[in-house]
């Protein structure tokens, strides 16, 4: 757990990069998707609803010291595969890394095709959300 | 028609029912009217107003004809189905009051649901929902139960836009004419698939959009009984619907112009006209049993997938199917396919009451047109193979 | 754009105020839309739905930046002016009661007139019409007169169908919020020829039609300001503007969808982009200067014309000149002229109380825009004149 | 005064031929607007006033014995000139050869191109208003 959140980042950019057509990428998010830690039942309430998806989110934030915490879920297989890679991104990183974290993940994985406008801004939301913890 | 290549593929449309694609020949009129007669209708002296005009009322018959209205007094454009509806809710407003009831089915879409629910509102009428059965159909036995002299209006659709189940309507308005009951159908799904002749069922109102029927957006069409129209206010006012102001007190034109304030989506109805010009004269019994044939054949596919739960089981149907899938959200199963160039539709498809009495957030939609093909249904079950293979290696 | 011979003469197109000709990037622009991503739009995850949409906001886009609004929640695409302008009427209802006036002008089309009319007649509140000068013109020390403490809104155009008098409406505007009074202000005339800034102006909504705007018929515009469209309810239910029914209360999205209910016309408002787009990239000033020149060109030209009046003599005014002659009949005048293949209209052109101001049942009126020329203009008045010799030798 | 309405209509109608352009053809008619006899102020009231056009029409009609009598004028020169030609036709005319007149008189004259749809259906309702009465 040496690596910083852009390296992540990277090494996620090079496995989207092998795989040539939308499907595939697509594909690779239900697989990603089965690796993301379950959400406590209890968790999965109002409070923690994400707005503005067709499928539901949840997600819940949580700051100690200086590290960041997340745990999310979705019933969307798909977004469950973003949310892995977002959990992996951030969860137990340093709170200033992530804050400041600049890159634009969607263009960064190539993965723009796989959401639609609507979906888009469901995303920039959560990311926006997650930096503004 | 179309003529676009999504990721490399040329595209398998499926997402009929939310629109269908455009015959070249309603493009060409169109194009024709924009290059050789667009002019504002009516009341112009000159040759392209005449024209236009002309062309416009022309557009006006042929939708009558095809409705089997009796005049085409009965025949106003609006912008599409919803704004068709919610011209009754509005004009049907001073009829209403707080002893009435409005009826409406639980599987309505919004259009047809969400404008009766905010008239009761206004007038303190009770608003009612008419259950569905297990199956997705109709439950006609309550229906006729909750129908009474209370009942101002029975708004229902011809057929689901969810499951393609075909409402047995002219037994419900027989019924409800014997209560004294005035029927409004929507017939947004129906047009481009079923048989429709207002006259044989007798309804008061009929509404459905041009862009679900072959024509282009923004058009739309009522049907009304010229009994209501005669005695029903205007509900948007504006040039070309007074024939003069005197003493301050407009003086209305009869139907259709009385409802057709400002001017109209002139280009729109003639392509419309189009449209129907041209489905009406395909041979329709033929169409029919193919859509039918496809319909059945998804059906049966569809069920042979483990995990795959049809929504709804209609005796009689459209080419409509809703499905869902045991851990595959809809959506992702939509967004695959679409990865895939097959477009489809998930969600709740603007039926929330329906998705709440199956208990369900949503369904993939899969809708045929008359230009699909068993290829195409082929590929798309594949394409369903294939990501639920997917799905399932998680 | 046009292309059309009538009685063997290319034809000469005068009568812009009623609908403009489309040029031919706007024609293109739909029918690749109907080509290549013709779907229904919002909430769709397949490609074309998503291409759609984003076409369909891209236009909304453009008219914002047009208009200069503050953001596109504050453009609702309509299907016309007369559908604006009923859109308010209809949603300021709840605020309205018999306490309070309404204030349009005696220069107003009927589409700013009757839904008032109307309005005022629903809600029990006084209905004004301020009146108009002999030239013309608005009455602006009676207006500021009238709008009191009850005046609950203005609706005033920005300028007239009749004779192209442009209102002082930024003067108007600032007046009327001293008192309180929020203003609309009927843009039908304007958009093609004058600039139209809301935030400039500080209206409080701004209407107008595409099909007045080298854009296609049946889509339309109208601005409102984030504050009044937040507290608005909507006033057509259906498709697309809930996000919920929870308990059976629908939750609605914000504007614009609250109150775009249904299927919107997609290809209309993709075309208005279009037409939008390609307006905006011309040299306005030449523009707005060639068309100044033209009008004061037919203005003195008919001045020197025995027997014929000029109806209104604006000291700022668009491209619309209407008249009279002693003997003949406005409609005898359109009709040969139409013979001579010359497109001007007749009539009171859907503005009757100002036809009553001047005790006139019609005028003949002539209505350029960019594309028409000074040639043209001499062959309208060379045909004017050879029709009153037809006239005078009776 | 020998000739029968409908032989009347043909000597319309060889004028009217003679005329190539429509335009002609219309600033014919308000030439003949000039000939129509001037209707009495008092006969210009609401009661003979004919619904349906942009201009004023009055008609006035009556019955004597079996002959038939008409009056009309209007404020557009053009529709007195078709109002001339009907009273030239029909004016004094026996009752029974108006009434059952049957031919198209303006596809007769071959001026169907001078009357806009609506016009026409105004004057097709003047026409069939004469045969009624
Ligand atoms: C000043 C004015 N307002 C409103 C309208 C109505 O526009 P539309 O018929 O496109 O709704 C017109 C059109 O003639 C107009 O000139
Ligand atoms: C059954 C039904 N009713 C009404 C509508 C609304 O039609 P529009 O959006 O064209 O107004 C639809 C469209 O999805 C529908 O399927």
């Amino acid at each position: 757990m040496t690596l910083t959140v852009k390296e992540k980042l990277d090494c996620f950019r090079q496995e989207f990069c092998l795989l040539e057509d939308p499907f595939s990428r697509h594909a690779y998010l239900i697989e990603l998707s089965s690796l993301l830690p379950p959400m406590k039942d209890a968790h999965k309430s109002k409070e923690y609803r994400f707005k503005g998806c067709q499928a539901n989110v949840w997600l819940l934030f949580d700051k100690d010291e200086s590290v960041f915490y997340m745990e999310a879920d979705s019933d969307s297989l798909l977004i469950r595969g973003i949310l892995y890679i977002l959990h992996e991104l951030f969860h137990e990183q340093p709170f200033d890394e992530v804050s400041s974290f600049e890159e634009d993940i969607v263009d960064a994985l190539g993965i723009s095709d796989l959401f639609t406008r609507e979906r888009l801004l469901g995303l920039t939301g959560i990311l926006q959300f997650i930096k503004s913890v | 028609m179309l003529n676009t290549r999504v990721y490399g593929s040329p595209i398998v449309y499926l997402d009929n029912a939310a629109t269908t694609q455009m015959p070249y020949a309603v493009l060409k009129t169109m194009e024709h009217y924009y290059h050789h007669t667009h002019s504002n209708i009516h009341r112009g002296v000159h040759y392209l107003s005449e024209q236009s005009t002309c062309d416009y009322e022309k557009a006006r018959n042929i939708v009558k004809d095809f409705m089997n209205a009796e005049s085409e007094h009965e025949v106003i454009f609006t912008s599409g189905t919803t704004d068709s509806i919610n011209i009754v809710a509005l004009a049907i407003e001073p009829y209403v009051n707080e002893k009435h009831e409005i009826i409406v089915t639980e599987m309505e879409h919004h259009s047809n649901y969400l404008p009766w629910q905010a008239l009761c509102k206004r007038t303190g009428a009770k608003f009612i929902v008419a259950p569905v059965s297990v199956r997705g159909e109709l439950d006609f036995e309550e229906l006729e139960r909750l129908m009474t002299q209370r009942t101002a209006l029975l708004a229902i659709c011809h057929s689901s836009n969810v499951t393609g189940a075909v409402n047995p309507v002219k037994k419900v308005i027989e019924c409800a004419h014997q209560k004294g009951i005035p029927v409004l159908v929507d017939g947004a799904q129906s047009v481009s698939h079923q048989r429709v002749d207002v006259q044989n069922l007798d309804c008061d109102f009929y509404c459905f959009s041009g862009h679900k029927a072959f024509g282009p957006t923004g058009i739309g069409v009522l049907y009304g009984k010229q009994q209501w129209l005669n005695q029903f206010m205007p509900v948007k006012y504006g040039g070309g619907m007074v024939r003069q102001i005197k003493n301050g007190e407009p003086a209305y034109w009869e139907s259709p112009a009385k409802f057709e304030a400002g001017t109209p989506n002139i280009a729109g109805a003639i392509g419309l006209g189009a449209a129907i010009e041209w489905f009406a004269s395909l041979p329709r019994e033929s169409i029919i049993s193919h859509e039918l044939e496809l319909t059945q054949y998804i059906r049966s596919e569809l069920l042979k997938i483990p995990g795959i739960t049809l929504v709804g089981s209609p005796e009689e149907q459209i080419g409509i199917v809703s499905f869902t899938h045991r851990y595959a959200h809809p959506f992702d199963i939509a967004s695959l396919l679409d990865k895939l160039a097959i477009a489809v539709r998930s969600g709740a498809h603007c039926a929330q009451p329906f998705m709440d009495r199956f208990g369900i957030s949503g369904t993939v939609r899969v809708s045929i047109s008359l230009y699909n093909t068993k290829e195409e249904i082929d590929y798309l079950i594949n394409g369903i193979k294939r990501i639920l293979k997917v799905v399932d290696g998680r």
